[in-house]
């Protein structure tokens, strides 16, 4: 009955299969509103954060879906300032990826902060040291970015497209697009930065604290980088769990392979200045303020697992399985190390976010345990629910995939 | 094509200009004043019978207590100095007289010897005003909820005292700097008193107490100075801009 | 890192081998700072009453206390074992971990003493402060404040109420200086230069051992200037560089140990027994 | 498109140029900005001249003197009143809060007869006529330790012919059975802390909950140089700031102050008292340093330390706590040394047909209390002590809802210590008599009453109000009525005739053998200020202030050593039931290695059934599993000693 909404040439499944999808996208979000409710009606009592653990699973999880969104920007800096032609088969989905990321981040963020009603006080009376003030500056302005970047693929909707200003104006967009790709990279590039700038001065936190460049510490470029290498691979996950779910080729293979090339380098530099910079921590800054590396780690759940697993099996494994050919063509492979970098980088996150703040720095005070209770769980999750639905949306309706009609309804090339 | 053009360019212009000069002067000369609610004084307070035909001043009610902080508004019991009625007998009359205390018209009506007896004022707008003191505050013993024309909120800490030596003459030599902070009028006739650089100007002439004009947003007094006037002020003066100068 | 210097700067001595932990103090901090006691139901919020309860004061994790005891133990078995009290209120940082990262400048490090202020009708409740301070001092009000009906009409006039949603912190009692001030101002002394005793916080007056000593560790008129030097004078975590304007001292000297972490030697400042300046 | 769109959008952009050419957005964020740092539902504070006015608060055992803090008329807070010897500027936990309780919800407002609601003039009523029916079968049971109000009561009970007068359990009494019970002695037994150069305080927990806790800790603080050496069951905040604790269990305390007392006389100190000799005799017999140690488990060599200190010193003191017997040692043995033990003169009644306070003190509630009539003032009883009284008719006198106004027959509500006039006399434990008064700060709450004015007539007065009695104390005692309102202390200096003293030989001699329970482990109660005592329940601030080695959640915790632990079979968190005396209580274990080994150690206070949520439902109830032991020698009954048996659950 809506098919007269579906891009030009494709197929879709049937509008009760769809509203069924919908619906349960719906009842899973219908949650996490109930979950919002009670922590902007009753206050942040209902969560399981507590004075010890003021940042908790919702900082990371925004910190994680940053990292993971950071496709969108790096792709579009390749595909419009590099002019790398192939990435067009995919820049589409990596926008709408980068846009769901970024606006489910803000979201939570309007959860995560005591006074939401406040929560512009970061324009208003902004502290320029501060590098959440940069975060909140850089986030904001590239969601608006990404919306720009956004509108025009909505605009090309078949039939909105055949109003003519329509078409006029997406078209303008696009001629610009560079230009908003060109400030997208810098703004995005900047706050990833300052995410990993906001652990590495803490001077008080031995944990995170880094010495660094200028006024960034180490953990700024660290997260950059970690960002970027896991950032498009993402991408390729997603399009393939579409294909997966939709049963059609979405993207061929070789921009995939491409992306996992692109993200696998970055990954390689990212692992390798990533353990000097852990090495120099352990062994040069630790003991100047009187502590060891073990000191930094307690019982199983802040056990120094986490840091092996972080750095060796979802850091280095992948790196090198993205960079090596042959390991990266095998579809099955590639798939395996995109999923273990995307942990990876999670990984890093929650440990940058809850390890450090555990570590008891007063030597009598004491590790304590944080459980986020499923109100945190609730809320991020309908965020990942949003994110399926803006996604399922954008591909019942919009042109998100120029190779689709070609690897799918049109025999040879 | 030409004209198309043309039009283009007048279309241009015109409608910017007109359309930034319609908001213009509404931001300046309308919006602002929509923006506030007018609320009276709990009654007609007079300074000037007080001041001119009492010959009181300001200090005998609103003085520096010997910590150094500031006696605001008056109490009941400051007032009563004057105001001489007994709340004790003033109730027990009401009992006799078989009125309910919360009922004010009945008291005022019952015109209660207690209460005519003791009122000071001679003509009768003033004396209306008085014995609706007495009935409603004095004798119910429960202070007047004065409204603050320079209402501050519980997280700021004004000390009075550390503004007690600001000299207006002085101050007239940034005048300019202070023209969006004070009333430029206080530079004019500079009175001995330094009280006008924030407060009400010449209060102490009213008759009649101006309305109380509240900001139907943030509820505070029009006249409420806010923090970025402080401010510009400490630093001309070279006084201290720290948040904790000022909040508590 | 650049430290702030200002002519005054307000600090503590607090000696361990006097405080008993009685928990005077506390009481006395919450009574002054208009902290609500923690009630588990909110009478005035419908939708709280239909799910579970607020905290209770015994989960120290979600409590309100600008001033904490922590009791400190020696690690021994019966019959070697010691207990010590230590008090620990804002440190007042001279290079605070807490003031660069807020976002909105609701906390800062500036003149009136060197008193790290906390602004709370500014602050957003990002909670990075918390993040930051490794001494535990800032709290962050996870629910609104409720007295039962009637306490709230005893409220202190010193310190204005904070909603929830926002985080807070030691003072020194701040608005107890600026009244000092005032009291000076009257009586026609330098309200920059308050003699010893002038000004003191609430946990210092009420502390019944008086292991709580209050002043201006610049004025060499006042206790604290000679006793901040004392050969058993310390301070929590120096390595770290926050130079904190608050001393403790003790005789014992596992209870100094205490105070830094030593299982890695290239301590900046050495042992805790001559740690200042 | 056509030129009216594009001129209409042209418009709009110069619009909104437009406005952000006038304050208008500007102002408007502003306000936005501040409407969003108000909420209505953020209490407002009040404003006005402050002032701290000098009182008595009667909310710890001692009571503290103190100054409340007032703005505008109104209080908010409460400080130490430097003036005054008992504070010198501190006070406790529980006095710290008092404005907090006075405005508490969970005060009474109007008498209740069996829980309704009655006027005054019918609880009058009532009370006269029941204390009429009672005849002489009418006993009083007194919370309060230092107040004139006793002599008010008292003086009804002689005109009653009765002598039942009780107060609930305390040193005050127990040091007064052990000094003038069995040492013939006269006065009350005070303690100079602050000028001894060695001070032992054998049991006596003085930093937190031994007689007047914050003048103890002042003494602590003033004395420079002073040596402090706890003895005791348990590492108590006490001991955390004394120089030394020596681990001697609570039934053991007299037969380790004898002990002390051995190497003092081995030493050759000796009292003009008529029993001397027989009391060296019983000591160098019975109470050997070699019998000490098997009796208690306490080394010898450590008696003797203590036993050097106390005689290189110029001016020590032994501060005795627990059973009679071993307050009548410690007597004993500051009467050898001679040191900083003071006895301190009784102040003048100010009531006809008064006991004296050592009178009030010599009926033993322990024993149980059994009237037609009894009168609770400011006691919780029913908490306390669960199984000892009985009464036809019960009258409870209280500011706030406890047990013993729920269970009451007729409750009548009583002001606020800063809502009236009141006093202390010579708190237990003070170096010399001083006497302390307080005027009312504050209106009192909506519906309160002076209770004890219903009790003048009764006592046959004539006077007013209570306020006059107080008056009437002044006056007696000869002091400045001005001056006291004021803050100022009044002091007594004399010391009662000490002739006829006795060393009580022949009775400590079989008392102070250590006896104890049958349960598993000893039993040893503790008392932290900020979780409450017997009569006053823990504060509305106190809760974020109790550690959780005392309150975890809704349940207590109870304290041992890990060798204790390991003998029980259990481990830090496991839940277990408590069972001594006739009841049971449940905890969860913490392991403390400051306590004595084969010693369960459980805070006092907790496990309230009425009151408001700081109290009511926390912890569980521990004199439930108190053990009631007679010292069949000292004529009195104890808690000291008490075992429990500890299961796992």
């Amino acid at each position: 009955m809506d098919s007269k909404l579906f891009p030009e040439g494709t197929q879709r499944c049937s509008f009760g299969q769809f509203m069924l999808w919908m619906g349960f996208l719906g009842a899973v979000f219908l949650w996490g509103v109930y979950g919002a409710t009670l922590v902007l009606y009753n206050g942040i009592g209902t969560t399981g954060l507590d004075n010890y653990f003021g940042f908790g699973a919702w900082i990371t999880f925004d910190l994680a879906v940053i990292a993971l969104g950071a496709g969108a920007f790096f792709t579009g800096l390749l595909k419009y300032i590099l002019k790398i032609k192939q990435l067009e088969k995919i820049i589409n989905l990596t926008v709408i990826i980068g846009f769901c990321c970024y606006a489910g981040a803000m979201l939570i963020l309007v959860l995560d902060v005591g006074q939401p009603t406040r929560a512009w006080f970061g324009y208003w009376h902004p502290n320029v040291h501060s590098m959440l003030t940069e975060v909140i500056f850089c986030i904001t302005c590239y969601l608006i970015v990404l919306i720009i970047e956004f509108v025009p693929l909505i605009l090309e909707q078949k039939q909105l497209n055949k109003i003519p200003f329509i078409h006029a104006f997406a078209h303008n967009l696009h001629v610009n697009m560079a230009l908003f790709a060109g400030i997208g990279a810098f703004l995005s590039t900047f706050h990833q930065g300052s995410l990993g700038g906001m652990y590495g001065v803490l001077i008080g936190r031995p944990f995170a604290f880094r010495e660094g460049f200028f006024i960034w510490p180490w953990t700024f470029f660290l997260f950059i980088l970690s960002a970027v290498g896991t950032g498009p691979v993402f991408t390729v996950l997603v399009a393939t769990l579409m294909e997966k779910i939709t049963g059609k080729k979405l993207v061929d293979f070789k921009t995939k392979a491409l992306m996992a090339k692109i993200a696998g380098s970055m990954l390689s530099v990212y692992m390798f200045f990533k353990i000097i910079d852990t090495w120099a921590w352990a062994t040069g800054y630790l003991p100047s303020v009187g502590l060891t590396f073990d000191d930094m780690f307690y019982g199983f759940i802040y056990g120094k697992w986490l840091m092996f697993s972080e750095i060796v099996i979802c850091g280095i494994v992948p790196a090198i399985m993205l960079v090596v050919p042959s390991i990266r063509n095998r579809p099955g492979l590639l798939y395996t190390a995109g999923i273990l970098a995307c942990i990876g980088v999670s990984l890093n996150r929650y440990i940058f976010t809850v390890q450090t703040i555990a570590f008891p720095v007063m030597p009598f005070d004491t590790w304590q345990l944080y459980y986020p209770n499923w109100v945190e769980y609730a809320t991020s999750i309908m965020i990942i629910a949003f994110g399926f639905i803006v996604i399922s949306l954008s591909y019942r309706y919009l042109p998100v995939f120029p190779l689709e009609t070609k690897l799918n309804y049109q025999s040879g090339d | 094509m030409e004209e198309r053009r043309a039009s283009k360019r007048c279309g241009g212009v015109l409608p910017f200009i007109i359309g930034f000069l319609a908001t213009c002067v509404l931001g300046w000369a309308v919006l602002p004043g929509l923006f506030y609610e007018e609320i009276e004084q709990p009654f007609k307070f007079s300074h000037a019978i007080h001041v001119e035909s009492e010959g009181m001043d300001c200090e005998s009610c609103h003085y520096f207590r010997d910590d150094g902080s500031y006696a605001g508004f008056p109490t009941n019991e400051g007032c009563a100095e004057c105001h001489a009625v007994d709340p004790e007998e003033a109730m027990e009359a009401i009992a006799e007289a078989g009125i309910d205390p919360s009922d004010y018209n009945a008291i005022i009506a019952a015109e209660l010897e207690v209460i005519e007896d003791n009122l000071l004022s001679g003509e009768d707008e003033n004396k209306a005003a008085e014995r609706e003191y007495v009935v409603k505050y004095l004798i119910q013993s429960t202070e007047v909820p004065w409204l603050n024309y320079q209402y501050q909120p519980d997280n700021v800490y004004f000390s009075h005292k550390a503004h007690e030596g600001l000299d207006i003459a002085e101050l007239a030599e940034m005048k300019n700097e202070l023209s969006s902070v004070v009333d430029s009028a206080v530079f004019d006739e500079p009175g001995e008193q330094n009280c006008n650089l924030c407060h009400m100007k010449d209060i102490d002439k009213n008759d009649t107490p101006p309305a109380f004009e509240r900001n139907i947003i943030s509820g505070y007094s029009k006249m409420t100075m806010k923090m970025w006037k402080c401010e510009r002020c400490h630093a001309l003066k070279g006084q201290p801009n720290a948040c904790y100068t000022c909040h508590k | 890192m650049q430290m702030k210097e200002f002519k005054v700067k307000w600090g503590m001595v607090i000696d361990v081998d006097k405080c008993t932990g009685c928990g005077a103090c506390m009481v006395g901090c919450q009574v002054e700072n208009n902290i609500a006691p923690m009630t588990k139901k909110d009478p005035y919020n419908y939708v709280q009453a239909l799910t579970w309860d607020r905290d209770d004061a015994s989960n120290k994790l979600k409590t309100l206390t600008w001033l904490y005891v922590y009791e400190l133990s020696n690690g021994k078995s019966f019959p070697e074992h010691e207990t010590a009290y230590l008090p620990r209120p804002c440190m007042q940082c001279g290079n605070p971990a807490c003031v660069p990262v807020c976002p909105v400048v609701a906390t800062e490090k500036n003149e009136e003493g060197g008193i790290v202020s906390q602004v709370t009708p500014r602050c957003i409740g990002c909670r990075y402060c918390m993040a930051a301070c490794p001494y535990h001092a800032r709290y962050f009000n996870w629910w609104d404040p409720i007295w039962p009906e009637g306490m709230d009409k005893g409220l202190s006039p010193s310190t204005a109420v904070r909603p929830r949603g926002v985080v807070e912190k030691c003072s020194f009692c701040h608005s107890r200086y600026l009244d000092a001030k005032d009291q000076a101002r009257q009586d026609g002394n330098d309200p920059m230069d308050l003699p010893d005793g002038a000004y003191n916080t609430a946990c210092a007056d009420i502390c019944p051992t008086k292991a709580i000593t209050f002043g201006d560790l610049n004025n060499p008129e006042h206790k604290v200037h000679e006793l901040a030097k004392g050969k058993n004078a310390y301070r929590l975590i120096e390595k770290l560089g926050l130079d904190p304007q608050v001393y403790y001292t003790s005789e014992r000297e596992w209870v100094r140990k205490l105070g830094d972490n030593y299982n890695a030697d290239g301590g900046a400042h050495g042992a805790p027994s001559n740690s200042h300046g | 498109m056509s030129v009216a769109r594009r001129a209409f959008i042209q418009m709009s952009v110069g619009a909104t140029v437009g406005i952000l050419f006038t304050p208008t957005v500007w102002t408007l964020l502003d306000d936005v900005s501040i409407w969003t740092q108000n909420w209505p539902w953020i209490p407002t504070l009040k404003y006005g001249e402050v002032k701290g006015v000098p009182t008595v608060s009667k909310m710890c055992e001692s009571g503290c003197a103190v100054k409340v803090r007032t703005v505008a008329g109104e209080a908010f807070g409460t400080e130490g009143n430097m003036d005054n010897p008992l504070s010198g500027g501190g006070i406790c936990p529980l006095c710290a809060n008092g404005v907090q309780v006075k405005n508490s919800p969970n005060r009474i407002a109007a008498p209740m007869l069996n829980g309704e609601e009655i006027t005054w003039e019918k609880a009058e009523e009532v009370l006269v006529d029941k204390l009429a029916a009672a005849g002489s079968n009418v006993a009083v049971i007194s919370g309060d330790q230092t107040g004139t109000v006793n002599e008010l009561l008292s003086a009804v009970l002689t005109g009653k012919q009765s002598d039942k007068f009780y107060t609930m359990p305390c040193d005050m009494q127990v040091s007064d059975r052990a000094w003038t019970g069995l040492m013939g002695g006269s006065g009350q037994i005070g303690y100079d802390m602050e000028n001894a150069d060695v001070v032992l305080l054998a049991g006596a927990d003085a930093f937190e909950s031994w007689g007047p806790t914050v003048a103890n800790m002042k003494a602590f603080a003033n004395n420079e140089g002073g040596k402090f050496i706890f003895a005791g069951p348990m590492q108590t905040k006490t001991a955390s700031v004394t120089s030394k604790w020596v681990p001697v269990p609570a039934e053991g305390m007299a037969a380790f102050t004898l002990g002390i007392c051995y190497y003092v006389l081995q030493a050759g100190k000796s009292v003009p008292a008529s029993d001397f000799d027989q009391f060296k005799a019983m000591v160098m017999a019975g109470y050997t340093p070699a019998k000490v140690e098997a009796a208690t488990g306490v080394k010898a060599d450590q008696m003797a330390e203590v036993a050097k200190q106390l005689l290189s010193a110029s001016n020590p003191v032994v501060v005795p706590a627990g059973s009679v017997a071993a307050n009548a040692a410690g007597i004993a043995l500051n009467l050898l040394l001679g040191g900083g033990m003071k006895v301190l003169p009784e102040f003048a009644a100010a009531v006809d047909g008064a006991m004296t306070r050592s009178e009030m003190l010599k009926g033993d509630i322990l024993q149980g209390v059994d009237a037609e009539m009894v009168i609770i003032y400011e006691a919780n009883p029913t908490y306390a002590l669960p199984e000892q009284v009985k009464a036809g008719f019960t009258v409870a006198i209280d500011s706030v809802n406890t047990e013993t106004t729920a269970a009451a027959d007729l409750v009548l509500p009583s002001l606020h210590s800063y809502e009236r006039y009141d006093d202390l006399a010579s708190p237990y434990g003070v170096a010399s008599a001083i006497y302390t008064m307080g005027a009312p700060v504050s209106k009192p709450a909506s519906g309160a009453k002076d209770a004890r004015d219903l009790f003048l007539a009764p006592a046959g007065l004539d006077s007013e109000s209570f306020a006059e009695v107080i008056e009437a104390k002044v006056e007696a005692i000869g002091a400045d009525m001005d001056e006291l309102v004021e803050g100022a202390a009044y002091v007594l200096e004399e010391t009662p005739d000490m002739s006829g003293v006795t060393l009580a030989a022949s009775a400590l001699g079989k008392a102070a053998v250590p006896v104890k329970g049958t349960g598993a482990v000893g039993l040893a109660p503790y008392t932290v200020l900020s979780v409450g005592t017997a009569n006053q329940a823990t504060t509305p601030n106190a809760p974020a202030t109790i550690s959780n080695n005392q309150l975890v959640g809704d349940n207590m915790v109870v304290m041992m050593a890990s060798v204790t632990a390991k003998k029980l079979g259990v481990s830090v968190g496991s839940k277990v039931k408590l069972s001594g005396g006739n009841g049971e209580c449940e905890a969860l274990v913490q392991v403390f290695e400051g306590v004595l080994p084969g010693v369960v150690a459980a805070p006092l206070g907790m496990g309230h059934t009425v009151g408001d949520e700081f109290s009511k439902g926390k912890g569980d109830n521990v004199y439930k599993i108190l053990t009631v032991s007679s010292e069949a020698a000292a004529g009195a009954s104890t808690w000291a000693g008490s075992t429990v048996n500890v299961a796992k659950i």
